[in-house]
Formats: structure tokens, sequence, C-alpha cells
């Protein structure tokens, strides 16, 4: 039996988050300290099961299977493949670096970190599980950490926090419950074609491909409900600015970073591979629903003074291309997905980190009462920049290609439709640079001339996520061979049934 | 030997500089002077290799009509053996890649000595020869692109360069602004160019330029003209905004906003002929659909003729070049809408030096001045600062087309070209255009430099990395024409679309036409600004014509229908979104948890703590289920009380 | 008929039973509703022994659930009772129409 | 199965005594009476349990019910109720509401009593006669972990009962 990578990656911070426990509440140093091992051991693992993932195999690896329940067939399956590896080591990235982006947090940390390690063990229990019920355990996990965090740690703008943290939580309930109904559904017809209950991904594809066309329609609606206001979709995406605006530094980093992907993931491993007709059926609204996100939501930036509006209606306005992407549902389209998510991920948490530093710093996240804050902290603007250019996909940075291949996919499928969204980066560029050169450039301001730049372990973010995203703009194969060796085979699934099932 | 390596190893042309760039930023920070040693010693060095591999190029004539093409995989998607999707990064070296790789490295190396003085003293001295490495880089990646994505990403890095350079006074509001501008205003091109290049990619499935041109030959096979049209169209929108074409010029003459150096970089070298170089690559695109040729041609003349008319009232030295810059770049484009490589990068090289030379000296002039930047406050600096001066004059004489300085020779070969194509019109707006550019430019000249001196002024010549730079390339702006005069078209023999059309026959009337026309350029600006002392005529005949006179000097308020639009009616939608998006998407969200509360309200009143109201009720609840089970039966019972029992 | 049948002690006990939960449902005095919840109880005894004497003589079934019924209410009224005394002694009060504690 | 006329009258006047007193305490003003006539209700009880042939719980009863049960809410009621005592037992304001609901109960449990045939499950055997015995022999065997469960409990009641009912100090420690 080999080492059992996958669980060692998944129980690190649960078990620093243990650990935590114990330690004295006073101790802060220490208390952080244990946090970042916890959440280092998962990074340099995922990052070894990345690179030690087989492409030319390609399929699950790293497999660890064993009986729950029976009765349900709900085994404890986790594994991984092209496409929730990324996902994994996205969530060990960001989370990674949300422990050092919350290094100042000075009210009650051993409760901060500990709910910050639970959120980052739920959101990587998503990402690996291969087995319907797993997974939605772990995203309801997710769930309460995030409720908790915003009303204690959060902060009071437009909204008040409490009404962010009801909004987010509730949204987010409500998501579920749509999609737990469609799974159940799912579940129950899956049971007499299968002939014995069976919750994994794979028996579930099986089974679902065969359904009915009327059957695959109602039951994509309703995950396509579920995860499409999981991932922002238009016009569920209301939660999204309000929820991060409030949300403390580190949770809008691994909400806008990976908690929202999840949505987009499950769309693609769940609902698209499960109901391919169903899929096929939908995706015209999808599409549909996907550009307007975008061109909506970054208009809805343009008019925003606030930086972590602005970046939450942007994170809105991206999570729209992946609803395009998917809603293509073709070889580029899906690896322009997936790569879309991993790249937001990481530009919207370095973007949220900065933020963080800023609003730390000058207490401020009024556009209009900063400016010139380069003079002073110039890492800081070198990491809102890096972060800013990505968003406005700059070639080079990461997420040009995944912007370029979901642009010619989309293109291709939907032609003019696609110019409405396609448009959206012209409109994005206003707002990005708009809000960086308001924030950043300018006569500096003499009340924040005793401001420190970022120092120590506070580069932490920048370094960790600004190298991710210039290695993955400049080698993007490194990303997208990845992806493909999971994509290619999914997508095989979905058009073998299209194709046998073309009349239905 | 070493030119067989330069020819392989072209990629270390792009490299060099972005190394230097890396080593700065991480490592050279903090030592100024370390940091410009590496910046200039890359560049330098790219430039030898750029030299070597130009001189390959250039001696083996192979490489005219089978491009030297090198490339690796940079990325696919879809089944390995027959990817859906393949980008390919390489280099492709021809006789134009390699013309342009040894003019931008050369022209960028004397720029970066040139700001070894310039930026002296300056806070961000060693960020601005990062900034400077890395612009040069993007722009020489630009060049040597074997495929049209990659140089898509040269192309938008070397806006981020821009960007950068332009808002390098950040401090400055209006240098932020200019460089948001710039930024978006290529951006909002670059959304048109990014739709031809995910047309093509979409229509013929390849990107790398030497397939696609085959492909694209033999288009009518498998697209419709329609498809064509419309794709080079798109193509061409990109480089409308690079190339400062109207009507996304805005951004090019407040590019002066940044360091002059930046200037002479972006209007000389790098930025501007992006563009240019574009269409020339994709001229076999153009090609295939005559509507585009004449939509360049059109829009090149047009471009040409509208800002010299807006550069013969502008008072700001810098000002004034970038109008002349684009109304260059606009000859270039009416060289390529006519069909001819040859003439467009003929003037595109010619222009690198002699405008390179211009805003190098305009700035040596600020320089002197503390940025002072009104021509009519300067005077008589001939005196004080003579290298400077009769640099710029050489720079003057090439612009304005005198025989035999290189600007004649490549705007005579354009309006041949003009002339020979059948475009009457559009040679009659190109002659006006160059007898309007020799009036502006020597205007400038005898304002600046002639005249009276002013007191308040108190010149000094530049330091000697700064005068070298000048030197060198006034000696260019001098020479580098004689490359294709029409007695011995070096030129056309190297740099030609389809076939070398040059026929050898000198069209005398043309050229003698063309001189005269500039000659008679300068004579109107000297009787108007040098010997007429008071400038009476002048004053006279702007409050003559003072509505053309305003509507010229306001830049025909292009700036502020867009600022209009932009505040009115973009950021006007933008608001309409918000509000729609918080009182309307977020009322209905707000609506539903408001139902709820009101029901829970409602229903609360059903809840009154009692415990023997509670106990009642339950009592009531075991009564029934007794009698549900018993007359019922138990399976009916357990079936409506959801398989409780 | 002048036999007792088991008919007779399982109305007995619903009576009974009625009765005590007339008094749970309306007294005011918690005593009495904890007096009158032995009532039902009671009543719940009386059905298992006869049960116990008619059904099943020989097991003793009933009789044992009634020993433990009368184990449980034992404790239940201890219990209640400390209840109500703390309650008491918080509220001053055993009135149950001053207490609507369950609701927040 | 012999029936003798007394036992038929034993427990008419059993049924009435219980029954009566039953009543009488939730309809009695003064708390303390119907502790009373509930003690006298248990005793009825008791002898209802004889009749039963359940020796052993009719002396259980007596000793638990009419006597730990009793004083020990005595007890209580003298603890708390330091008011008019004639007051001390009132009906509250839902009455009738639960008048009906017992009727509805009575009804039902009234109609099912009448309608289940007893008859049928009759055994028609008599108790044997050292029934004290055999409860015990049954609950050290078979019942014997409910047995300990229930001695568990009555443990875990009377910490509890203690728990709740002490004396809460005024921090001794502030």
């Amino acid at each position: 039996m080999s080492f059992p990578v996958l669980p060692v990656i998944l129980l690190a911070p649960l078990a620093a988050a243990l650990v935590l426990v114990f330690v004295p509440k006073d101790e802060h140093k220490l208390i952080k300290s244990v946090a970042a091992i916890g959440t280092f051991v998962s990074m340099a693992l995922s990052f070894y099961v990345y690179f030690g993932y087989d492409q030319t195999l390609g399929g699950l690896q790293y497999v660890i299977r064993h009986d729950w329940i029976q009765d349900l067939g709900v085994t404890f399956f986790l594994a991984v493949d092209g496409i929730s590896l990324p996902m994994l080591l996205l969530t060990n990235l960001i989370g990674f670096s949300a422990i050092f982006a919350s290094w100042n947090i000075g009210t009650r940390p051993r409760e901060f970190f500990i709910l910050l390690l639970v959120l980052i063990t739920g959101v990587m229990g998503t990402f690996i599980a291969h087995d319907l019920f797993i997974f939605l355990l772990f995203y309801e996990v997710v769930v309460i950490p995030i409720y908790i965090m915003v009303v204690i740690w959060g902060s009071s703008k437009r909204v008040t926090k409490e009404y962010a943290a009801m909004k987010l939580t509730i949204y987010l309930l409500i998501g579920s419950g749509f999609l737990l109904v469609g799974v159940i559904a799912l579940f129950t017809k899956s049971i007499s074609i299968l002939g014995a209950p069976d919750m994994s991904f794979s028996a579930l594809a099986i089974a679902g491909s065969q359904l009915s066309a009327f059957d695959q329609k109602w039951l994509f609606a309703l995950l396509l409900f579920g995860f499409g206001s999981l991932i922002s979709m238009w016009p569920f995406h209301s939660w999204s600015p309000d929820g991060y605006a409030g949300a403390p530094t580190a949770v809008s980093m691994i909400h806008a970073g990976v908690l929202k992907k999840i949505g987009g993931y499950g769309l693609i491993k769940v609902a698209v591979v499960t109901l391919p007709v169903g899929a096929h059926f939908w995706a015209p609204w999808m599409a549909v629903l996907g550009i307007a996100g975008v061109a909506y939501a970054a208009f809805g930036a343009l008019a925003q003074k606030d930086l972590k509006y602005v970046v939450g209606y942007s994170s809105v306005s991206h999570m729209g291309y992946v609803m395009i992407a998917v809603a293509c549902l073709d070889v580029i389209g899906l690896n322009g997905a997936v790569a879309n998510m991993f790249a937001h991920g990481v530009m919207a948490a370095l973007f949220f980190s900065m933020i963080g530093f800023i609003y730390e710093k000058t207490h401020t996240r009024w556009i209009p009462d900063m400016g010139g804050l380069a003079h002073q902290t110039p890492k800081l603007a070198v990491g809102f920049m890096m972060a800013a250019m990505a968003s406005l996909g700059l070639p080079g940075l990461i997420s040009f290609m995944p912007e370029f291949t979901i642009f010619v996919s989309a293109f291709d499928n939907y032609g003019g439709l696609a110019v409405i969204g396609i448009a959206g980066i012209i409109i994005t560029a206003l707002y990005v640079l708009r809000a960086g050169a308001n924030t950043l450039f300018g006569p500096p301001r003499t009340e924040y001339d005793h401001l420190e730049d970022i120092k120590g372990v506070e580069l932490v973010p920048l370094v960790v996520l600004g190298t991710v995203l210039v290695v993955g703009g400049l080698l993007p194969s490194l990303l997208f061979d990845m992806i493909n060796s999971g994509v290619v085979p999914l997508h095989a699934e979905i058009s073998n049934v299209l194709q046998l099932g073309g009349n239905l | 030997m070493l030119v067989e390596f330069a020819l392989h190893h072209a990629w270390l042309v792009p490299l060099l500089p972005a190394l230097a760039f890396l080593i700065i930023v991480f490592l050279a920070r903090p030592w100024p002077k370390l940091s410009a040693f590496i910046s200039v010693g890359g560049m330098a060095t790219a430039c030898f290799f750029a030299t070597l591999a130009a001189y390959g190029v250039f001696t083996n004539h192979q490489y005219t009509e089978h491009p030297l093409v090198y490339a690796a995989r940079w990325l696919t998607l879809g089944l390995p053996g027959m990817p859906e999707l393949q980008i390919n990064v390489g280099v492709q070296l021809d006789p134009t890649s390699a013309m342009m790789l040894f003019m931008v490295s050369f022209i960028a190396t004397f720029i970066q000595l040139y700001s070894v003085g310039y930026m002296k003293g300056d806070p961000g001295f060693s960020v601005f020869f990062s900034y400077l490495s890395l612009f040069a880089a993007s722009m020489l990646l630009l060049v040597i692109s074997s495929n049209l994505l990659q140089m898509f990403i040269a192309w938008e890095l070397v806006g981020l360069c821009s960007y950068l350079l332009i808002g390098f006074y950040s401090h400055k509001i209006s240098a932020r602004e200019a460089a948001k501008k710039a930024f978006v205003t290529c951006r909002v091109a670059d959304f048109g160019l990014l739709l031809g290049i995910l047309g093509l990619v979409i229509t013929f499935g390849t990107l790398d330029l030497v397939e696609l041109s085959e492909r694209v030959a033999n288009f009518r096979e498998y697209t419709t003209f329609g498809t064509m049209t419309l794709l080079a169209i798109l193509v061409f929108i990109g480089p409308i905004a690079k190339s400062g074409q109207f009507p996304l010029h805005v951004w090019l003459p407040d590019a002066m906003e940044g360091p002059t150096p930046v200037s002479a970089l972006i209007h000389a070298a790098t930025m501007v002929v992006a563009g240019v170089y574009l269409v020339g690559r994709m001229l076999f695109l153009f090609h295939e659909v005559p509507v585009a040729m004449d939509l360049v041609a059109i829009t090149g003349a047009f471009t040409a003729l509208f800002a010299a008319t807006i550069a013969i009232t502008q008072r700001e030295i810098k000002r004034i070049l970038a109008y002349s810059t684009v109304s260059q770049l606009g000859y270039m484009m009416l060289a390529l809408g006519v069909g001819s490589l040859t003439a467009g990068m003929f003037h595109m090289w010619t222009h690198a030096f002699f405008k390179a030379l211009m805003f190098l000296g305009a700035g040596s002039v600020l320089h002197a001045l503390h940025h002072k930047a009104d021509v009519w406050e300067m005077g008589g600096l001939v005196k004080k600062m003579p290298i400077t001066s009769w640099t710029f004059v050489i720079g003057g004489l090439a612009i304005a087309g005198i025989p035999p300085f290189a600007g004649f020779w490549s705007k005579d070969e354009i309006l041949v070209v003009t002339l020979n194509g059948g475009h009457y019109i559009l040679y009659a707006m190109a002659a006006f255009t160059a007898f309007l550019t020799a009036f502006y430019m020597w205007r400038l000249i005898f304002l600046a430099f002639y005249g009276e001196e002013k007191p308040e002024n108190h010149p000094h010549e530049s330091p000697w990395t700064m005068c070298v730079p000048l030197i060198v390339l006034a000696a260019g702006a001098m020479t580098v024409g004689l490359l294709g005069t029409p007695w011995n078209n070096i030129w056309a023999e190297w740099i030609f679309f389809g076939e070398a059309h040059h026929s050898g026959e000198i069209a005398w009337g043309a050229m003698i036409s063309s001189a005269v026309i500039a000659v008679a350029g300068i004579y109107l600006a000297y009787t108007l600004y040098l010997k007429d002392k008071e400038k009476v005529k002048v004053k006279a005949l702007a409050e003559r014509y003072k509505s053309l006179y305003n509507l010229s000097f306001n830049k025909y308020y292009i700036d502020e229908m867009y600022l209009w639009f932009n505040h009115t009616m973009v950021d006007g939608s933008a608001k309409l979104f918000y509000l729609f998006d918080i009182y309307v998407v977020d009322g209905i969200v707000n609506g539903l948890g408001g139902f709820g509360k009101l029901s829970g309200e409602g229903l609360r009143v059903l809840q009154t703590g009692r415990l023997q109201n509670y106990a009642l009720v339950f009592f009531l609840g075991v009564l029934a289920i007794a009698v549900l089970m018993v007359f019922a039966g138990p399976s009916t019972a357990s079936l409506v009380l959801g398989g409780v029992m | 008929m002048l036999t007792i049948s088991l008919t007779h002690y399982v109305v007995l006990s619903a009576i009974l039973f009625s009765i005590g939960l007339f008094g749970v449902l309306s007294k005011k005095n918690a005593i009495s509703v904890l007096i009158c919840i032995e009532l039902m109880l009671n009543a719940v005894n009386i059905n298992l022994i006869a049960f116990s004497k008619y059904i099943t003589p020989n097991e003793f079934i009933g009789q044992i659930f009634a020993i433990f019924v009368i184990t449980v209410a034992a404790a239940e009224v201890g219990v209640g009772l400390a209840i109500i005394i703390a309650i008491y002694r918080n509220k001053l009060s055993v009135n149950l129409d001053e207490f609507d504690w369950l609701k927040w | 199965m012999e029936t003798s006329i007394y036992s038929v009258l034993a427990f008419y006047v059993l049924a009435a005594v219980i029954l009566g007193s039953a009543i009488l305490v939730v309809s009695m003003r003064n708390i303390v009476h119907s502790v009373l006539f509930l003690a006298i209700c248990f005793i009825a009880m008791a002898g209802l349990f004889l009749i039963l042939d359940a020796a052993y719980l009719a002396v259980i009863q007596v000793l638990v019910y009419a006597g730990a049960v009793c004083i020990m809410i005595i007890f209580g009621v003298m603890l708390i109720q330091r008011t008019d005592m004639k007051q001390s037992n009132l009906f509250n304001r839902q009455t009738f509401m639960a008048g009906g609901v017992v009727a509805l109960t009575l009804a039902v449990s009234g109609f099912f009593a009448g309608t289940t045939a007893w008859a049928d499950l009759a055994a028609n055997t008599p108790v044997p006669e050292d029934s004290l015995g055999q409860i015990g022999q049954l609950l050290l065997s078979k019942y014997v972990i409910p047995f300990e469960v229930a001695a568990l409990l009555l443990l875990v009641a009377l910490v509890g009962a203690i728990v709740l009912a002490k004396e809460v100090k005024a921090n001794v420690d502030d």
C-alpha cells in the first residue's frame, strides 16, 4: 500500500486546527505558525501530486476508496484527475497565502485560524471527493465557518456584515437545497438503472446518461441552479459583491478564489458529465446567462467606489466566462473553463490580499479617499497592479490563455452572441485601470506618508501567487496539459452520449 | 559562424533585454548605475545579435522567398495526435523582420544611452531602465513572432510597457490619465484584433503566419468572401489604435506625458510601428480583400492629412512631434494600403531614425529649458545648443522630404506607388500633407531654434550621453534613405510583398514635385515665422480664420467627444446597471427575505411559548396519528407520515 | 353482566388518563401539573397490570413494565419538583401562565 | 376464571373511589387538598392491583406513590407556596380547549376500548401464586439490563434533583 497522500493533504490543515485547540489563545505567533505549517504541508504535497500525476495515463489517480454507508452506496472515495488536480493545487496555494494575508489579525486569532483551516479542508475535500455524497458533505462543511467568520471578523460598509453573512449563507444554502433535490432525484433514479445504490461520480455518470431526455432536462435545471448560484451566475450573483465586501480578507480570498469554483467544477464534473443531454438542452441558456453576467457585472464594477466591490463584481464577470465556456461543451471550451477558474482564483486571491493590506493600513477601501499609494507602498502597488493586469487578461499573465481559449470556443459556437461577452474585456480594462490608477497613482497624500510597505511574511501572498501568475502565463502548458488530460476523456464521454442519444 | 549562431538563436535578441529587466527588478534596483549598465549592455548585446542576424538574412537570398522559421510547442488542446488547438511560439526571420529587428534594437540602444543622461538623478532611475528593457524585449518579441497569437501577446506587452512608461511620473494626474487613456484606447482596438484572430483560428485552424498565409491564399475553397472581408477589417482595427490612426489616435499625443526617451521609443521604434508591422505581416490577408486594402489606404491618407492639420497650430514641442508621428504613420498605412510593403516598411525605417532623433532633440531642449514646452517661449537656441539644434535641423530636413535626406526617398516612394496605383485623390492628400509637414516642422524649428533668444531662458548643451545618440541618429537620418534610391534600390530587392515590383523606371516628375512641395512648405514657414519678426501675419491669419484655428488647435474636439461618451454613456450605463442591481436584483432577493420574515412574524403569533399550549397541540397530533394508524392501516399510515413509522 | 373483563380496566384507565390529561392541560400550578402527570402514569399502570393478568399471566411482562414505570415516575417527580423549585427561586412563581419561555 | 360477586363489587367501588378522587384532584382549588385526594386515589389503586393479582405492585404503589411521591409533593408545595393556599390550584385560560381535547381523547380511546376484541386476546389462565418470586427472578435474569439502567436512572435523577434544587450561593469568590 502506497503512502496515502490525498488523505494527508486533506487532513493536514485539520490536524493543525486540532493542535490549535490546545494552544493558549494568547500565543499569537505560535498560532499563526501552526496554521502556516499545516497549510504548507498540504501545499507541498499537492505540488508533489500535481507533478507526480501521470498525464499520459490520465484518469483517476492516487485513489483511496473505502466502503462507508453501504445502504446508500456511499464510499469514501478520494482521487484526483486532470480537472480536480488544478483545483486542489489552487486551494492550497490560496489557503497558504490566506494564512499570511491574515497575519495581522488581532482579535481572537485562535478561533479565526481554526475556522480558516476547517474552511480550507472543506474546500479541498470537495475537489478530491469522487463520491457525490462526500462532495456534498464537504461542501456543507464549508458554509458554516464562512458565516461565523464574516459575522465576527467582517467589516460593515454599504451593508452590515451581518447582512452580508446572512445573504451569503442563505443564498448558498438555497442553492445547495435545489442541488440536493436534484442529486437525490438523480440518485433514486440511478438505483434502478445500476441495480445497486452507488454514489460515485463515475457510476452516476453511467446511470445519468441513460436517463430519458426529459428527466435529464429537469434534473440538469436543478443542478444548474444549485451550482449556478454558487458560481454567481447572473442573476443569482448578488450575494457575491456584498459577501466579499463584508468578509475578512482570508475569507474573501478563499471564497472568490476557490469556493466559487466549486460551482463551475461541479457543473463540469457532475452536471455536464452525468446529464449530457440536459446540458446540451440548457447550453444556450447557460451561454446567455454567462454573457449577461459578463457584461452586466463589468458595468456594475465600473460604477463601484469600494475596492472590494470592484473585485466582487469583477469576479462575477469572470465567472460569466466560465459559464460561457461550459456552455460550449467542447474540448477547448471545457479546458478554458477549468483553466479560467484556476487563473481567476490566483488573480482574485492576490487582489483580495492586496486590498486587505491596503485596508489594514489605510482603514479605508473607498477609492476617492486614496491616491498615490504607489509612492508610499511600492510593493503593495506591484502586487495590486499584477492582479489588476491579470484581471484584464494581459498576455504573459496566467489569465490570458484561459480567456483566449474560452473566446475561441465561444466565438466558434455562439458567434455574434459571444462578441458581447468578449467586449467585456474593454470594460474590464476600464474599471480595473480606473481603480488601480485612482488608488495607487496620482499625487501622494500626506496622511498616508507614515504607512509602511508590506514586508516580511506579508510578502508571502504576493510572492506565491505572483509567481504562479507569471509562470502560468509564460508557460500555459503547465496548466493546460494537466487540464487537457482530464477534459479529453470527459468530453469523449459526453459526445458519445450525445451522438447515441441525438434523437432523444 | 557567429552569423549562423545569431540566425538560429534569434530568440536571444528579445531574451537579453528581458533578462536585463529581471536582473534589474530583482537584484540591481538599489544601484542606479549598475541598472543602467545592465540595461544598456543587454540592449547593446541584443543589438549586436540582431545586426548579425539581419546580416545573415540579407546576405542569403533564400530567406527572402522562404522565411527562416523555428518554433516550439506552447500549448496543445485536445487529443495529442490530433489537437483541436495548437499554439506554437517561435521565430520567423525574413528580410522584413530582420530589418525591424535591427532597427528596433539599434534605436532602442541609443535611446537607452540617451536616457542615462536624461534621467540622471531621477528617484525611479533603475525602474525606468527596467521598463525600457521590457519595452524593447516585448517589441523585439513582436517582431520575430512566427505566430499571430505570439504576436498578439507581445503586442499587449508592448501596450503594458507603454502604460507603465507613459505613467512613469505617476504622481502627476495628467500622466496617470494619459497612461490609462493609452491602455484603454488600445484595448478597444485590441478587441477588434482579438476577434479577428479568433475568426482566423476558427476559419483556418492555425495561427502560424506561414501556414496561415498558405491557407488564406486558397481561401475560396472553404470560406466565403464576406468572412474574409470581416476578418481583414477586424484585424485592421488593432493597428488603428496602436499606430495612432484616425479615430483612435487620441492616446498618442497624450503619450508625451512620459519621459522624453519614452516618447522617442514609442513614436519611433516600438509601439506605434507595431501596428504598421502587423498590417505588413498580414498583408497576405488584406491583399485578398480589395475592400480592406482600400480601407487601410483611405484611413492612412486621411490620418496623415488630419494629423498634419492639427500639428500646424500646436504650441507644445512634443505635441507637434506627436501629431507629426500620427501623420507619418498615416503615410505608412497609405503605402501598405496601396499594396506596397516596400514603401511602407521603407518609410518606417527612415522615420524611425529621424523621429527618434527629433524626439531626443526635443528632450534635450526640454532638459535644457527645465521642461518649458511651448515653442513660442523658445528661440535662438541654436547658439547655446549647437549639437542639439543642428541635429534637429537635419531631422527637420529629413521629415520635410528634402533630398538627399532619408525622409525624401521613402516619402517619394510612397507618393510614387500611390500615383502608380491610380489613387489620384489619395495622392493629392498625401502631397498636400507633405507640404503641411514641411511647414509645421519648420515652423517649430524657426520658432524654437532661430529668431531671438528669450532672456528668461538659460539653455545649455546636454551631456555626451545625450549628444552621442543625437549625432548617430542624425547620421542615420541623412544616410539610411540611400538604401532605397530609385537608382540603386537594394531595399526593394529585400522587402516586398508578392513580386519584387520595382520597375527601375525613375519617376522624375513625382520626385521633383515632392521636393518642390517640401521647399515650398519650408519657405512658407520661413516667411511667416522667421522673416516676420513680430509674427503679424500669423496672428492676422489666426484671427481671420478663428473658427478653423480653434478647430485645429483643439484637435477637432475629438478628445472631448470621447470624454463625453465615456462619462455620459459608459459611466451612465454603469450607474444604471448598478442601480438595477441593488434595487431590482437585490430587491427581489431582499423581497424574498422580507416575505419570509413577514410570514414568520405572522406565524409567530401561534407560538405562545406556553408549555401547556404546546402540550395540547401535541396531544391533538398524537390523537390524529393514532386514528390514522388504526383506520388507514399501518402501510398507508407510514406513507402519509413520510416513512417515519 | 357481573364479570369484570379486561374492557372494564381499559375503560377505567382511559377515563383516569383523560382526567389526568385534562389536569395537565388546564391547571395553572406547575405542581398540580406534575400531580396530574402522576395520574396519567397510574392510568397506564392499571392498563399494564390488567394486560399482565389477562393476556400474559405467566410472563409478568406487564408487571415488570409497571415497576419500571413507577421507578421512572419517582425519578420524574424528584427531578420535576427540583426544576419547579429552581424556577420558583428565580421567578417567585409557579404559575405556568406567567411563563412563555418556549419561544425566543 | 371464577368471579366472585365481591371482587366485582370491589372493582366498582375502587373504580368509583379512584375516579372520584381523581376528579377532585383536578378540581380542588387548594393544592394541599389535591395532594390529599391524590393519596386516596393511589391507595384505591393499590386495592385495584390486589384484585388484579399483583400483590407486590400494590405494596409498591402504596410505598412509592401514596407514601414517597405524595409526601415529596407536599414538601414541594410547602417549599414554594407561601401565599393564599385557597387560590393555589386554579384553572388556566385554555380550560375549555383542554376539555375539548380530553373529550376527543376519551371518545377515541373509548371507541378503541369498546371495539377491540379483548376476549380473543385473553389467555384465560390464572396468575401464578408466587408472583413476587417470579418477578424477582425475571428482574435479575431476563430484565437485568433494564433493571440496572433503571437503577442508574434513579441515581442520575437523584444527583440531578440535588443539583437543580441546591440553593445558589451568592458568588463566594467575588
